[in-house]
This record gives C-alpha cells, sequence and structure tokens, in this order.
C-alpha cells in the first residue's frame, strides 16, 4: 500500500481529535457573558494600545534565512543518501556547493542581520 | 473514465496486501493513539513530581481513589477534567476562526509524526510483513521534519488570533525559535545518513546490530546538536522564551483556556515523546536490545515475534531516559535570553552542524573509498 | 489488489477537489492570514498527490520547503505588517482581463490534450517505471543520482541563485535601518 | 488509473485561479501568494509528467522550482517590506499613482 494513503487517514483524524478537543470545552463548559471577562487578558491590566502593533523586521530576515538554510539541508540530505556511490565526485559537487552558501553565510554575519538587540 | 462500480466487494473479505495493510494499520494505529491520549496526564504528573524530589517536597499526593492515593497520579487526571468542563473564554476581538484552528494545528503533526517512528521489529503473521511502524517510508527523516514544520502554524496562528500583542509578540517568538532550530536539527541527522547510507528509520535500527554500531558512537557531535534542538523545537527550557512569565506573560497561548489549552499541551507532550523516540531509534540503537543481537534474541525467545514486546520495551525505556531529560534540564538550567537563543541557534549550531557535516564527510571518505 | 484500484481513484478525485477548493481561497480570501493557511492545505494536499504519483521524495520536500518554509515568510511577513483584510469591492472586471483568462484556459485545453494524446512517443530512453524505481533503490535514491550527475551544473547554479537571493534580502531589508542610523 | 488529462485539468485550473489572483488582487502580498499557486501548478504537470514518461528528471525540475520559488518569495518579500516602509501600504492601484 502506498503509504500516502494511512498518512491522509492519519491527517484526518488528527484534525478530528484536534477539532473535539478544542470543541469540546464550548459543549460541556457553562457560558456566562460578562463584559470584563471576554476582555483580551494581556497582562493582567486593562489594554492601552490596540491589539496588535507592528513586529520587527528582524523575525523576517531570520525567517528568509531558515527558507534559504532549508533548500541548502536538503539538498544536503540528496547527497548523503548517494554518498557511496558518488565518492570523491560527490564531495567535490557538494563541497562547491556549501562554499558558495558559506560566502553568504559570512555576509549575513557580516552585515549584522542576525544582531538581535 | 469514471470509477468503475462494478467493484468486487467480496475481495474486501478475503485476506490479500491491501485488506492485511488496512487493518493491520488501523490496528497498530489505534493502540498508538491509545497510548499517545495516556502521555499528556503521566508527563504532568512525572513533572510535578519530579521537581518535588529534586527540591526536597512532596508535591501532589492527595488525590486518590477511596484510600489508595497512587502518589497523587490520579491529581492529573483531575485537572483534565477539571480542564475539560471549565468555562471557554474567547477573548473579544479574537479572530473566530483561527483561535479555534490553531490548538488543531498543534495536534495533528505530533501525531502524524508519532507516525513514522519504527516501535519494534517487524511480524510475521502468516506469513505477512507488518513493520511496526503505522506508516513505513522511504524518506523516513524528511518526512518527520516535514510535517513537524508545520507545528509552526499552530504556535503563529494561536498568537496571531488572540488579539493580544503579548501573545503576538511570544508567538513570533517561538515560531522563530522554532525555524531557527529546525536547521541544525534537519544537519546533525546528515552524518547518521551519510553512515547508514539510507533515510529508512526502520533501516537505520536494523543497521544498529551492535552496540558499538549505535549511531551515539558513530556520530556524538551530532546527538549532542539534535538534544539541544530538541529543547528548542518543543519550546521546552532552558529555551521556553515564548512563556517568560516576566515579560511575554504565557507566551502565545496566554488567551486560551479549557480544553483548548489541554490541546497545546498534548502537542506540546506527543512532540517531546516523538523526539526522544527519534533520538534513541537514531543514536542508540531504538528497538534493538543492547548486547544481544537480534538473532541471538529470536534464537533465545523461540520467534520474532516474541522479540517485537522485547523491542517495543527497549525504545519506551531508551525514549523515557530521554523524556527524563526534558524534565531534568527543566529544574536545573536558567532560561536563556531571547538575543543568546538566536545567537547560539544561528552563530553556533549552524556552523557547527555544517562542520560536523563536513567532517564526518571527509572522514568517511577517507576510510571507504583510500 | 486488483478489486482496489478505485481507493487510489477516490483519493485523487477528492484530493483535486480540495486543491481546487483551496486554491479558490487562496485567490478569494479577505484576509491574508486566511489565504495563506489555504495555501498551505493546498501545498499539502498537491504533495498528497505527488506521492500518489509514487515522488515521495518530492511530496516531503513540497511540504518541508514549500509548506513549512515559504508560507512561513508570507505569515510572518502579514503578522509583521499588520495587515486589515482587504475591500474586495472595488475590483473591476475589464473585458480583456476575462480575455486574457479565457485564453489562457483554452491554450491549456489543447496543448494538454495534444501532449497526453502524443506523450508516449516523447518516452526517452533509459526510463524508469514504478516497478524499476523500487528495484533500483527507491524515489530518493534515484532522484539524487539524476540529479548529482546530469542535473550537476543547475545543481551548482541554484546554489549561486540561493547566495544572490540571500544578499538581495539581506541589502533590500536592512536598507532603511542604515540610513536611519548615519 | 488515473489519466494524466486529469492532472493536466487539475494543474491548469489551479494556473489560473492563480492568474485570477495576480490579476484582480491589489494586496502585494496576496500578488505573490497567486504567483507561488502558479508555480505549484506547473509543479503538479512536472510530477504528472514525470510519473507519465517514468522518468525523473520532472521531479528534479520541481526541486529547482521550489528553490526558485523560494528565492522568488524571499526577494518579493523583502521588496515588500521596503515599499510598506517607504509608503505605508502595500496596495498596488496606490503604488502605480506614485509612478506619475
Amino acid at each position: 500500500m502506498n503509504p500516502y494513503i494511512p498518512v491522509i487517514i492519519v491527517l484526518i483524524f488528527g484534525v478530528v481529535l484536534g477539532g473535539i478537543l478544542s470543541g469540546l470545552a464550548a459543549f460541556l463548559g457553562p457560558k456566562k457573558y460578562s463584559r470584563e471577562k471576554m476582555d483580551p487578558y494581556e497582562c493582567g491590566v486593562p489594554k492601552v494600545t490596540a491589539g496588535s502593533e507592528k513586529m520587527s523586521v528582524k523575525f523576517y530576515l531570520t525567517a528568509i534565512l531558515f527558507i534559504l538554510f532549508d533548500i541548502e539541508t536538503v539538498f544536503l540530505y540528496l547527497w548523503a543518501r548517494t554518498f557511496k556511490e558518488l565518492g570523491w565526485l560527490g564531495i567535490i559537487e557538494i563541497a562547491v556547493f556549501v562554499l558558495i552558501l558559506v560566502v553568504g553565510y559570512i555576509y549575513v554575519v557580516r552585515r549584522g542581520a542576525l544582531e538581535w538587540d | 473514465m469514471g470509477m468503475n462500480l462494478g467493484i468486487d466487494f467480496s475481495s474486501l473479505l478475503q485476506w490479500n496486501d491491501f485488506t492485511v495493510d488496512l487493518v493491520a494499520f488501523a490496528v497498530k494505529f489505534a493502540i498508538l493513539v491509545g497510548g499517545l491520549l495516556q502521555l499528556p496526564p503521566l508527563l504532568v504528573w512525572i513533572e510535578r513530581r519530579v521537581p518535588a524530589l529534586m527540591q526536597r517536597r512532596r508535591g501532589p499526593n492527595r488525590v486518590g481513589i477511596f484510600k489508595w492515593r497512587l502518589y497523587g497520579l490520579l491529581q492529573s487526571l483531575a485537572d483534565t477534567v477539571k480542564l475539560i468542563f471549565k468555562e471557554e473564554v474567547v477573548p473579544d476581538g479574537a479572530h473566530k476562526v483561527f483561535y479555534h484552528l490553531a490548538p488543531v494545528f498543534c495536534v495533528f503533526p505530533a501525531f502524524l509524526v508519532a507516525c513514522a517512528i519504527p516501535y519494534g521489529p517487524d511480524l510475521t503473521i502468516y506469513g505477512y510483513k507488518i513493520p511496526l511502524s503505522v506508516v513505513r517510508m522511504d524518506v523516513g527523516f524528511l518526512f518527520i521534519f516535514a510535517i513537524s514544520s508545520l507545528a509552526v502554524y499552530g504556535v503563529s496562528l494561536a498568537g496571531w488570533a488572540s488579539n493580544n500583542k503579548y501573545s503576538l509578540m511570544g508567538s513570533l517568538r517561538a515560531s522563530a525559535q522554532m525555524i531557527s532550530y529546525e536547521i541544525p536539527l534537519g544537519m546533525s541527522l546528515i552524518p547518521i545518513v551519510l553512515i547508514y547510507g539510507t533515510l529508512d528509520l526502520g533501516k537505520i535500527v536494523e543497521a544498529q546490530t551492535s552496540f558499538f554500531q549505535w549511531g551515539v558512537f558513530a556520530a556524538p557531535l551530532s546527538l549532542l546538536i539534535f538534544v539541544i534542538c530538541m529543547f528548542a523545537e518543543t519550546n521546552r527550557a532552558p529555551f521556553d522564551l515564548a512563556e517568560a512569565e516576566g515579560e511575554l506573560v504565557a507566551g502565545f497561548h496566554t488567551e486560551y483556556n479549557s480544553a483548548k489549552f489541554a490541546a497545546f499541551f498534548l502537542g506540546e507532550y506527543v512532540s517531546m515523546f516523538v523526539l526522544s523516540c527519534l533520538a534513541s531509534t537514531v543514536f542508540f540503537g531504538g528497538w534493538q536490545v543492547p548486547f544481544v543481537s537480534y538473532d541471538a534474541l529470536v534464537a533465545m525467545l523461540g520467534s520474532p515475534n516474541f522479540v517485537a514486546p522485547v523491542g517495543i520495551l527497549m525504545l519506551l525505556l531508551k525514549a523515557s531516559f530521554f523524556m527524563w531529560v526534558y524534565i531534568w534540564v527543566r529544574w536545573t538550567l536558567p532560561r536563556f535570553r531571547y538575543d543568546q537563543l538566536m545567537s547560539l541557534g544561528w552563530k553556533f549550531m549552524l556552523p557547527i552542524g555544517l562542520a560536523n557535516v563536513v567532517g564526518t564527510a571527509i572522514v568517511l571518505a577517507v576510510l571507504r573509498f583510500k | 489488489m486488483e478489486a482496489f484500484y478505485f481507493v487510489p481513484e477516490m483519493l485523487f478525485y477528492a484530493i483535486s477537489g480540495l486543491i481546487l477548493l483551496s486554491s479558490i481561497m487562496v485567490v478569494a480570501a479577505r484576509n491574508p492570514v486566511t489565504s495563506a493557511i489555504f495555501l498551505v492545505v493546498d501545498l499539502f494536499f498537491v504533495a498528497a498527490l505527488y506521492a500518489q504519483l509514487d515522488a515521495h521524495f518530492t511530496a516531503a520536500i513540497q511540504v518541508l520547503v514549500y509548506a513549512g518554509a515559504i508560507v512561513v515568510l508570507f505569515v510572518f511577513v502579514i503578522m509583521i505588517l499588520n495587515l486589515k483584510p482587504d475591500a474586495l469591492r472595488g475590483i473591476r472586471f475589464s473585458l480583456g482581463e476575462a480575455l486574457v483568462l479565457l485564453i489562457t484556459l483554452a491554450g491549456f485545453v489543447i496543448v494538454g490534450s495534444e501532449l497526453a494524446h502524443t506523450a508516449p512517443d516523447l518516452t526517452m530512453p533509459g526510463n524508469l517505471g514504478s516497478a524499476a524505481i523500487e528495484m533500483a533503490g527507491g524515489n530518493t535514491y534515484v532522484v539524487a543520482m539524476r540529479m548529482f550527475t546530469a542535473f550537476l551544473w543547475p545543481f551548482e547554479i541554484a546554489s549561486v541563485l540561493i547566495l544572490l537571493a540571500i544578499v538581495a534580502c539581506v541589502m533590500i531589508a536592512k536598507k532603511d535601518k542604515r540610513v536611519t542610523k548615519s | 488509473m488515473i489519466p494524466v488529462e486529469n492532472y493536466f485539468v487539475l494543474s491548469s485550473l489551479v494556473f489560473l485561479c492563480g492568474l485570477a489572483g495576480v490579476m484582480f488582487r491589489r494586496n502585494l502580498i496576496m500578488v505573490l501568494m497567486s504567483i507561488e499557486l502558479m508555480l505549484n501548478a506547473v509543479n503538479i504537470i512536472f510530477v504528472a509528467a514525470s510519473r507519465h514518461l517514468a522518468q525523473v528528471d520532472g521531479q528534479i525540475m520541481v526541486l529547482f522550482v521550489i528553490t526558485v520559488a523560494a528565492c522568488e518569495a524571499a526577494v518579493g518579500l523583502a521588496m515588500v517590506i521596503a515599499l510598506f516602509r517607504r509608503y505605508g501600504t502595500v496596495n498596488t492601484e496606490f503604488l502605480r499613482l506614485l509612478r506619475g
């Protein structure tokens, strides 16, 4: 059996289970509405500004670097799977690939894109 | 070409590859889910008793049935019941759909990943070979990373949908942390693939036949990186920045309560368990018994089918060691600062991980290719 | 086994339905976060389609990189910019634009049906059927071998592309900060 | 077996969705997401054809398309962020007015 069939069944199950857990409270718990209670908790005091504000662009830079290194990891896995068969040729190929990316990594570190302050 | 409705339903009642696979899948999955759902209460109990032990106090010990107190084991059951019957408070201004959807995104990746772990050696029943992982596939590792990378959405949606700036901040921090440590986590297992030449977890366990062939001896640095990333991926101490009480209240799930809060717990504990299982599978021989080879065990017990329970027990034992480490570390190490956490991930773990890959490759190449 | 060919077929139609539905939702949703989440669903089920076609490695990469990384970037940007739902009312539907859509559809139908009918002739030597792929060591192995032999140059150039993207992103996103500092 | 035409039909419908998004949405981020949808539609054809022609080249192409998509999304979103900082909007209509 192609493994995607069980995966899809498990996926459906997981979503249903999450949904049940998520929906359980709505059916079982008491419901008493009060204006104060429904206010977002935040940190315990009445809120001063709106619920969401602009966030640091740092998160975005992290996400970008994540994508690019994620792809690198994928290619590394692909090479690792055929390491034995490719031999030294494969090592040279992947070395060039990694070296080019290391240049990018050094640039990012030098520019201070990874500094959190 | 539509569907041919002249389906031969009688073949559904016969045993063939497909029906055996289907029934085996259903049974294995039911057992797995049954086991996984017991995890959170048990782990919550352990997580209260262990620090009590460490701090020389008692921890929960009152709740029990009649006069049997069972060391307070039923406390977590009582807490679960309480959580489920609590009133659900959805904050005003929360995004109605995503607020309810976020716990689902936290729960299903954990369960899906749990299906890829090989829990024991293959069973043979009436000539049909049944692997003891719910889903066995060629891309093992990558499947696990792929699915667990989806858990980021649960965290980020929860914070975004709560209409709370501290939740949003906490969720962005938690998700940035999760994605940052995903790369060293992925890289730490590349040496394992280099050594064993496969991505299939079942085959990796089978390759670790004797004690000194365990992954930990072949790639000790990988284990270190993997364990550190394990903590970061599950947002556990010392990397539980999202829950830094002083600054961000309870992180991305501040506005969650009742059963939805329990759902986040379930997701967290199941993914802790799965990562522990993965660590034991890759580095500590999975279901293999130390010093006794599989063939010797088969000879000793008479049939491969009797080895399976031993194997499952062995894996659970090894995994519970890692679970213990999780709890132990939580009460031992102080929390990192966020900038320290991110620079640890990007400036230390990533280069070390890459160096680990390169080093292993060169050593292996020199040994193998001459 | 013969009797169960309807299972993949049924699943194909179910998955395609979900893909289409989520694609429409990606384009039609007012809230960008809704779009992003439907994009994840879309990409996930496309991965399921790949797995059905025995491309397990590609399916895993689709989820890992596309659904688990690229869309995370979108979600991050939407959250950082704190974008509000769009007003969809003012959308005009000009004749020209409708025509573009229609012509594209027609082009697809023609090219697709042509290809589907002539495709078996395109089969090149050295091909691998799914049984042959299993024999040769699995999907990942076959993809990797082909990648590191026949597709060596595109592979190395991909790394240059990634390098350029890294440099460009850091330059564009960090630019303003430097200006304000000086 | 599922005929390969079905994959072509599915792919072209997804592609059309993406095209409609690129044409009609004003939000730059939505436009980028629609482009992802179009690339994804192309990938479906690549994999289906790879199976149909019984060779893995299509799947390798998908890997490269995903790489390109990642770079495109990263740079595109970097520009969206730069635009948002400069003009405070990501609406294409508004940005078109700036061209003068």
